[in-house]
């Protein structure tokens, strides 16, 4: 394990969860979200839970933003907050 | 007091994480971010219980000379699998819910073509329902 | 004591509940076999109660359980010589207003009257149920089944007053029936048992407030029922209810159920001996003769007739208590046997009220100018019960008011001999004037000069009750025994206490 | 319905993505049975493997348009792939309920295969995962074809319905 | 008045006869289309059946050729090779072949697969040199002055036919470094070119023609690729 | 065989749900019979292990044959077995009733209806039958999931109590998960029985704590107590009447379960009493519910959502039952679990067939109910009377028991919240009652002056399949108040954790 | 309601961290996590199930109940999203 690649993926987490929860365009939120996935996964694989990362990747990252993605596509882009 | 902060530290990114989900399932008011808060909030868990079996100079759990097992196996080798175990139910839960989640919102843009959580309540409010 | 184990009393609580079922089930169209369902149930209640009466009378106690919860809680029967007497005027007297209220209701033509037996039914079924119950649960279980089983009674008629009585009955007895379950849960952690005890089982289980504080709640759940004065609201409002169920709650099941938990609770939760040291007593005895001489003077203003009888039943009720609050023999015997009396003197005026309505639709003492001449029976059972509650010795109200006064000798209370006679008077002051203008006075426009009687069907019970109170009057003991019953309980009472 | 948007369910018109999702999705798949088949000894299982055979057909579903992918893996079909996948797992399950062991006691499954109990373990996961695979895979296509369309996976079919 | 009653009479029979000529000729016509209708329904039906035959040989090559394919792929992932394994594979490979054989290979075309594959081939050590090259002017490009960047966008249009030449095209353009494809429409190319050198190297249109030569296409048909279809017509007919 | 029982209890609804597709795709109208008759198994199991675990008492099964702290186990004792017969038969009645509720209202949806029902059965038993912290929360989760899909389907708004649902039930379940995840890294198990061995040791220390609290309040959102109980109304109010006939008996309760299974098996009473102040809090929380619900309830017109607020009332008594933490409480509080299921049912029964028949909730409309629908009306009275705490009826009997219960743990305030809440129920009741039974509450008898005209009734009872779960239940509602006692002194009072 | 999230959101993240004082270091082979229950299953899984990774041979065989029970879940997701979306072929629409 190394610290130092720990400590960067985690900052990359926690900005894009920031971001995702504050960008206004759903569908860029619902790519930043998928983004985070996959830095988890990254992490997670790091830690040494490599199940977990392709469960992750394969689940949140893809099927899970697709879906996002087709719920947006069928309402609304915009959000308000 | 910084190596208690360093020794601990992805608890602390986990808590973090955690919040901001939390926050955003209960303070956003569009429907959308409150589901991406929630699903930022489940992956903050699997991350705590991730990083539960984590074992230092542990590998992961999966055994190189397989299938024969004679020779000893060295516990401490290998990082402890169940939390991994229990993530993956987690994981699938989580989109499950998501899946549903999701379905429901169409539901709601179909009756209210909004998805903002006040302007829903307003119409609400103004049809008596 | 010699304890006998026997279904009967289980018997004779499920009688008249199969019996409401058939009589649901039977349903208007066949109106004759459902009431010969009330008939027999109300026969067969009465044999196989009374089938007991020798048993308790050699002194012996029948018993019954139903179920165990815990060790000390549980649904038992158990008949003593005290539930014994409440439990034949129960059953005795639903005979009578059986046959009557058959009459009645033909008479007027009601409208559900399948409700009407059912409800009827239920209310005998419960009332007997407390009458024998083994402890203070098994008492509160029946109490609140009485409750409900005589709401649909109360407002029978769908009108809106009868609404309102019916809210205003619910809303005191409800509440009555939450404070009994809280005051008897408070006695059964602080016991561990709730089986009655004649001369009371709480003593020294607990700091003399708390003991008066459970004393109070008992009292004010029972009293609510029995209408201990600022707890009588409901009873004058629930006259809509039509005459026999009046009858019903004011002479046998409601009321006296009220009483019968008052007297439970003062004589075998807590008995004499505490009551004295707890200095209580005499609270309750003023409380009580407060009631007697107020509710006199209310039912005097009273111009509808049920109403004043409402209030006379009032001031009857508080003197039962009276007399078991002044904790002396005599007093206890006289307050028990009232019981009796008054419920066949009372009943007998009820039904009068309920034969002029159905006759005559006059519910008013001001209309029954001259009534004597063309209803002599009815009047003359009416004039009998009223002399008999005055306390006129041929009758057997003056059996229990002698008791009562000698009792509060006893018990050196002068004052509440006042009281007792102070009632006495009050009693002729609005009874007479019935009678007098009934029978001496210009009949009006209206009454027949002829002999013009209500139906057979309620002519005879309450004939019957009327001379059943000269009876009893003349010969304490007569028929059911009611005189050795109230000794054998008083005599249980005070031998322990 | 107002702002039906079809973008995740009509055809594609860019050649680019067309030509090469139709070349990729067979490698997709043989990767996710892969992953099924070899969740013994490297990562993955069921879930991975199903959950990437799911995606197969969601992009095929993206690029060639609903009908055309309805055409190869049917609404129905897929519910029945749906319960299927569940009732292999749980299935296996009671066979060794039946067999006389507790349920799930894959140890049983060796009266009938006669491996050695080690052995007919790893079958027996091999089996469960199999079920999974297909439960997961069909459970993604079936939440995707619902939430892209809105609840009508064969639109046009049901146009035609609404103008006779 | 005679007169004009007799023009009048001319006119209505030249008009009748007129009439009577326009639906002789419509009777005419529709009898032709009818046994036109009627002959090529007969074609039809008989290029149907050969169709049938060709389409299900097709799809039994179709099948094959993907079973191999995926069967190749799944050995290099596996890395068991007993027979449970093995046996596993070919279960999944035949699942997935029969799933998806129409995908691998949508528009045959009449060319031989070996060819294309050897000319495929061949063609990868070039690319890879032409995005070394790019490379190395890109990072010219990076590190040198900033005036030589010139980024536009090129359309150009193509020779090429079928989908997976025009893929093929367009991946190789986005590969090297300083062009990517935007969009592809009606045989448009629309590029994005970092600089003046990229966009003159793509114009030249070598990368297209090699693209023509590997699949076959457009006049890039050499004697070589017509000795090799040669058995292919034979086979045909 | 018999230890095989516990095995069927969550297999057969599971593979009976399997198959309703294919049943619902060859024909439609099989999927009703099928439902019943596969959940008659459950029912006959459950029974089955209840009397085993009365016999020779506790066991477990372990699934897999491995071993319980590595493998998964059922944990059969008094108290599940108790709480899953209660289950099986709740959701074999509502099953019965479901037929012409669908068909009239989703007769396409039909087919994943009747799949998502077993799937919530299932998961409630799940719930309540294993012994494992972790696979607790799976079917949590299933049963959550297929109470989302079940409510969405509801009238106008339950899309959007759906998501309110979904959003809070995720975080009670996030809460619970991270509770297991603290636990777990205190203790590095996972099976309650482990558990409870492994934390006596370890219960000063801050993880247990914090575990302990996100135990609770993930569990208090799930059963819907007080201040955390906001998805509940509406979301039980809008699902379609056979769907809140099920979840409103059966998921708060089986929550409860849960939370007298933590608190008191998992976590020893020394430390769920002594060690944290949770009981009070609770305490106090339940008597805010009880009146909550209770004025709420009050200011409704609709009966159903009326109906919705007692439940939220009812939540209360449980919690009160577990928070006074004497033998008498609990007693009370898992006699009233099953009370309060039989009753909750009969009266959303009782309201889906109203709203059904007379296509209105509205109290004031129920006129001459009683005349239409006699025995819906007689089941809703008895039931009624029962929730007032009349006591033939089992109302009373728990309602008893609870405030013995407060009596002993000597919290007065809580013991008036039960008997205010008896009061507020008469109230609330007796006004529907007279609306249905009544004539002057007729509009047209005051116009007449008091007199109605005499309009002839028709007897228009629900249908057959409606009319018999009702009947049913409203009997249960009698017979266990009769044979509270035997149900006690053989059942409860071993299900009643031996610490007390 | 942004303030009460926000209260409500710092109010479990403090909750957390006082949890996390009494934690086992990060990493630490000896915590309870690791020396409890897991080390038999890295002991024996293999031989016991002739499964090397050990991951999948406690998902699928030690917890398999759990798997099950997770593979429903997803089967409910699904059937639920049928029954919320999906509308007859051929209906009315409605």
């Amino acid at each position: 394990m190394i610290w130092q690649l720990d400590l960067i993926l985690c900052l990359f987490i926690i900005i894009c969860a920031i971001a995702a929860i504050n960008v206004k365009d759903l569908l860029g939120a619902v790519i930043i979200l998928g983004a985070y996935s996959f830095f988890m996964c990254l992490l997670w694989t790091e830690m040494g839970a490599v199940d977990v990362a392709f469960t992750e990747a394969s689940v949140g990252a893809g099927v899970g933003t697709v879906l996002f993605i087709a719920a947006v596509s069928k309402t609304k882009r915009r959000s308000k907050d | 007091m910084l190596d208690y902060v360093i020794s601990k530290y992805n608890f602390w990114i986990y808590i973090i994480l955690m919040m901001i989900g939390l926050y955003a399932m209960i303070g956003k008011k569009n429907l959308v971010k409150k589901l991406i808060g929630m699903n930022i909030f489940q992956s903050a868990i699997i991350l705590f219980y991730v990083s539960i079996g984590v074992k230092a100079g542990a590998t992961v759990p999966i055994l190189s000379g397989h299938g024969h097992g004679h020779e000893a196996i060295e516990v401490a080798n290998y990082i402890n699998p169940l939390p991994h175990v229990l993530m993956l139910t987690a994981i699938v839960v989580s989109i499950a819910t998501t899946g549903i989640a999701l379905a429901s919102l169409i539901l709601i843009y179909r009756k209210y073509n909004t998805l903002e959580e006040d302007e829903i309540l307003k119409i609400r409010k103004e049809t008596g329902a | 004591m010699d304890v006998l184990y026997s279904s009967r009393p289980l018997w004779a609580v499920l009688v008249s509940m199969i019996a409401a079922f058939l009589i649901l089930a039977t349903g208007e169209k066949n109106r004759n076999i459902r009431e010969s369902w009330t008939i027999m149930a109300a026969l067969a209640k009465f044999l196989i109660v009374f089938s007991m009466v020798p048993v308790i009378l050699q002194g012996k106690v029948i018993e019954y359980t139903i179920v165990t919860f815990y060790p000390g809680l549980l649904l038992q029967f158990r008949i003593d010589a005290f539930g014994m007497l409440f439990g034949v005027i129960a059953s005795s007297l639903w005979i009578a207003t059986s046959f009557y209220s058959i009459g009645y209701v033909r008479g007027l033509n009601e409208h559900a009257q399948t409700r009407y037996f059912f409800a009827f039914a239920m209310c005998l079924s419960s009332t007997i149920g407390i009458a024998f119950s083994a402890n203070l649960l098994t008492f509160l279980v029946f109490y609140e089944i009485l409750t409900i089983a005589t709401y649909p009674l109360v407002i029978h008629k769908e009108s809106k007053e009868g609404i309102m009585g019916g809210r205003k009955y619910l809303a005191y007895t409800l509440t009555a029936g939450c404070v009994l379950l809280f005051a008897i849960g408070m006695i059964y952690y602080m016991t561990g048992t709730l089986d009655f005890k004649a001369g009371g089982f709480i003593a020294g289980s607990g700091s003399s407030t708390v003991l008066i504080m459970l004393f109070a709640m008992l009292i004010f759940g029972f009293g609510v029922k029995a209408g201990i004065m600022p707890m009588h609201e409901w009873l004058p409002t629930a006259m809509v209810a039509p005459t026999p169920v009046s009858a019903l709650l004011h002479a046998v099941a409601v009321v006296k159920a009220g009483v019968f938990g008052c007297l439970r609770v003062i004589l075998y939760v807590f008995g004499p001996g505490l009551l004295h040291d707890l200095g209580i007593w005499l609270i309750m005895a003023y409380i009580a003769s407060f009631t007697i001489v107020v509710a006199g003077f209310l039912a005097l203003g009273q111009d509808h007739l049920k109403r004043r009888l409402a209030f006379s039943t009032i001031n009857n009720l508080a003197m039962i208590v009276v007399g078991a609050a002044l904790l002396t023999k005599s007093s206890m015997t006289g307050g028990i046997i009232h019981m009796a009396n008054h419920a066949f003197m009372k009943i007998t005026l009820f039904f009068c009220a309920g034969a002029i309505h159905v006759k005559m639709h006059k519910d008013y003492v001001s209309q029954l100018d001259g009534l004597g001449r063309q209803m002599p029976l009815t009047m003359g059972a009416f004039a009998i019960g009223a002399i008999g509650l005055s306390g006129i010795p041929p009758m057997s109200g003056f059996i229990s008011k002698w008791f009562l006064c000698l009792g509060a000798l006893e018990a050196n209370q002068i004052i509440f001999l006042f009281v007792f006679m102070t009632s006495a008077m009050l009693d002729v002051a609005f009874f007479f004037p019935i009678i007098y203008n009934s029978f001496f006075k210009k009949p009006l426009d209206d009454v027949a000069p002829h002999f013009d009687e209500a139906p057979m069907f309620m002519v005879i019970p309450l004939v019957i009750t009327a001379l059943l109170s000269i009876v009893f009057g003349i010969v304490p003991d007569a028929f059911f025994r009611f005189f050795s019953l109230t000794s054998l309980a008083v005599q249980n009472i005070m031998g322990v206490g | 319905m107002t702002g039906v948007n079809d973008m995740m369910t009509k055809q594609s018109d860019d050649v680019i993505v067309k030509t090469l999702s139709r070349l990729l999705i067979p490698f997709m798949q043989i990767y996710a049975l892969y992953v099924i088949a070899h969740g013994h000894y490297s990562p993955g299982g069921g879930f991975q493997g199903g959950v990437i055979l799911g995606a197969s057909i969601i992009l095929l579903v993206i690029t060639y348009g609903l009908d055309n992918a309805l055409r190869k893996m049917s609404e129905k079909l897929n519910t029945i792939l749906c319960s299927t996948g569940v009732f292999i797992y749980a299935g296996i399950g009671v066979l060794c309920l039946i067999l006389g062991g507790n349920f799930l006691d894959y140890a049983e499954l060796d009266q009938i295969l006669h491996v050695g109990i080690a052995q007919a373990r790893s079958l027996g996961i091999l089996g469960v995962e199999v079920g999974v695979g297909v439960t997961v895979m069909a459970a993604m296509i079936s939440i995707f074809l619902d939430i892209a369309t809105g609840g009508l996976p064969s639109k046009e079919k049901n146009i035609q319905g609404k103008r006779a | 008045m005679e007169v004009t009653i007799l023009v009048q009479a001319t006119d209505e029979s030249f008009e009748i006869l007129e009439k009577a000529r326009e639906r002789s000729k419509d009777v005419l016509d529709i009898a032709a289309r009818l046994t036109s209708e009627a002959q090529s329904v007969q074609r039809k039906r008989v290029e149907a059946i050969f169709k049938g035959a060709r389409q299900t040989k097709t799809e039994i090559t179709r099948f094959t050729a993907t079973f191999i394919i995926l069967f190749g792929c799944w050995l290099l992932l596996s890395g068991h090779y007993d027979l449970f394994h093995i046996s596993i594979g070919i279960l999944c490979c035949g699942l997935v072949s029969h799933a998806t054989h129409d995908l691998l290979f949508a528009n045959p075309r009449a060319g031989d697969m070996r060819v294309i594959v050897k000319r495929f081939i061949t063609y990868i050590p070039w690319l890879l040199y032409q995005i070394v090259l790019s490379n190395m002017h890109v990072a010219r490009l990076a590190l040198g002055p900033k005036n030589l960047i010139d980024p536009k966008i090129i359309e150009f249009k193509t020779k090429l036919e079928s989908d997976i030449s025009l893929v093929t095209l367009a991946n190789s353009i986005t590969l090297t470094p300083g062009t990517i494809t935007l969009d592809i429409r009606d045989g448009v190319y629309y590029v994005h070119a970092v600089s003046k050198k990229t966009a003159e190297d793509l114009l030249t249109g070598e990368m297209e023609d090699r693209i023509a030569h590997i699949f076959m296409e457009a006049d890039h048909v050499y004697v070589q690729d017509t000795l090799d279809m040669a058995p292919v017509f034979v086979a045909l007919k | 065989m018999a230890d095989q029982f516990a095995a069927l209890i969550i297999v057969v609804p599971l593979i009976a749900s399997l198959f309703v597709p294919v049943i619902g795709w060859w024909k439609k109208r099989l999927c009703y019979p099928w439902v019943v008759a596969v959940l008659v198994i459950p029912l006959i199991s459950s029974l089955s292990v209840l009397n085993t675990v009365m016999t020779t008492g506790k066991f477990s099964y372990r699934l897999g044959g491995w071993a319980p702290p590595w493998g998964i186990e059922y944990m059969l004792d008094h108290l599940s077995a108790f709480v899953l017969v209660i289950v099986s038969s709740i959701s074999l009645i509502v099953a019965i009733y479901s037929k012409k509720s669908i068909e009239d209202n989703l007769p396409e949806k039909t087919v994943p209806f009747y799949t998502l029902f077993l799937l919530l059965v299932t998961g409630l038993m799940g719930i309540v039958i294993t012994g494992d912290v972790f696979n607790l929360f799976v079917f949590l989760e299933i049963s959550a999931l297929s109470c989302y899909a079940l409510i969405a389907i509801g009238e106008e708004g339950a899309p959007m109590a759906t998501f309110n649902y979904i959003i809070i039930g995720t975080i009670g379940a996030c809460f619970y998960l991270l509770g297991i995840g603290y636990l777990y890294i205190a203790t590095g198990s996972l099976n309650m029985a482990d558990l409870a061995n492994i934390l006596p040791d370890l219960y000063h220390s801050k993880v247990i704590l914090v575990a302990f609290a996100f135990f609770t309040v993930g569990l208090a959102i799930k059963a819907g107590l007080f201040p955390l109980h906001t998805w509940l109304p509406d979301a039980y109010c809008t699902a379609p009447s056979a769907v809140s006939a099920l979840i409103a008996p059966l998921m708060t309760k089986v929550a409860a379960y849960v939370m007298i299974r933590l608190l008191f098996t998992v976590f020893q009473p020394n430390f769920s009493v002594n060690m944290v102040p949770v009981m009070p809090i609770l305490g106090w929380l339940s008597v805010m519910a009880i009146f909550w619900g209770g004025i709420k309830a009050l200011a409704q017109t609709d009966l159903k959502r009326m109906l919705v607020y007692v439940v939220v009332a009812e939540v209360g008594y449980i919690v009160i039952g577990v928070s006074v933490a004497n033998r008498m409480g609990l007693t009370g509080a898992i006699l009233h679990i099953m009370n309060d299921a039989v009753m909750m049912a009969c009266l959303f029964l009782v309201v889906g067939a109203i709203l059904y028949k007379t296509g209105t909730r509205e109290i004031q409309q129920l006129r001459h109910l009683n005349k239409k629908m006699p025995f819906t009306m007689a089941a809703f009275t008895i039931t009624a009377l029962s929730m007032v705490g009349i006591p033939p009826a089992c109302g009373f009997f728990s309602k008893w028991y609870l405030i013995l219960g407060t009596i002993e743990a000597g919290q007065w305030v809580w013991a008036a919240a039960l008997l205010c809440s008896s009061l507020i129920n008469a109230v609330l009741f007796f006004r529907v009652i007279e609306c249905a039974y009544l004539k002057p509450m007729e509009p047209a008898y005051a116009l007449n002056g008091g007199e109605t005209k005499h309009e002839e009734i028709q007897r228009d009872e629900a249908p057959l399949t409606m009319l018999v779960p009702i009947v049913i239940t409203a009997a249960g509602v009698i017979l266990l108040g009769i044979f509270s006692g035997k149900i006690i002194s053989s059942v409860i009072q071993f299900a009643v954790p031996a610490s007390f | 309601m942004k303030v009460i999230a926000l209260i409500a959101v710092i109010m479990t993240g403090a909750l957390l961290i006082y949890g996390v004082e009494d934690m086992p270091k990060w990493s630490d082979p000896n915590s309870p996590a690791s020396s409890h229950v897991s080390p038999q299953y890295i002991q024996e899984a293999t031989e016991k199930t002739a499964t090397p990774n050990i991951v999948t041979a406690v998902l699928a065989d030690y917890r398999s109940y759990d798997t099950m029970g997770e593979t429903v879940v997803v089967f409910t997701a699904a059937i639920g999203c049928i029954l919320m979306l999906r509308k007859k072929r051929n209906g009315e629409g409605g």
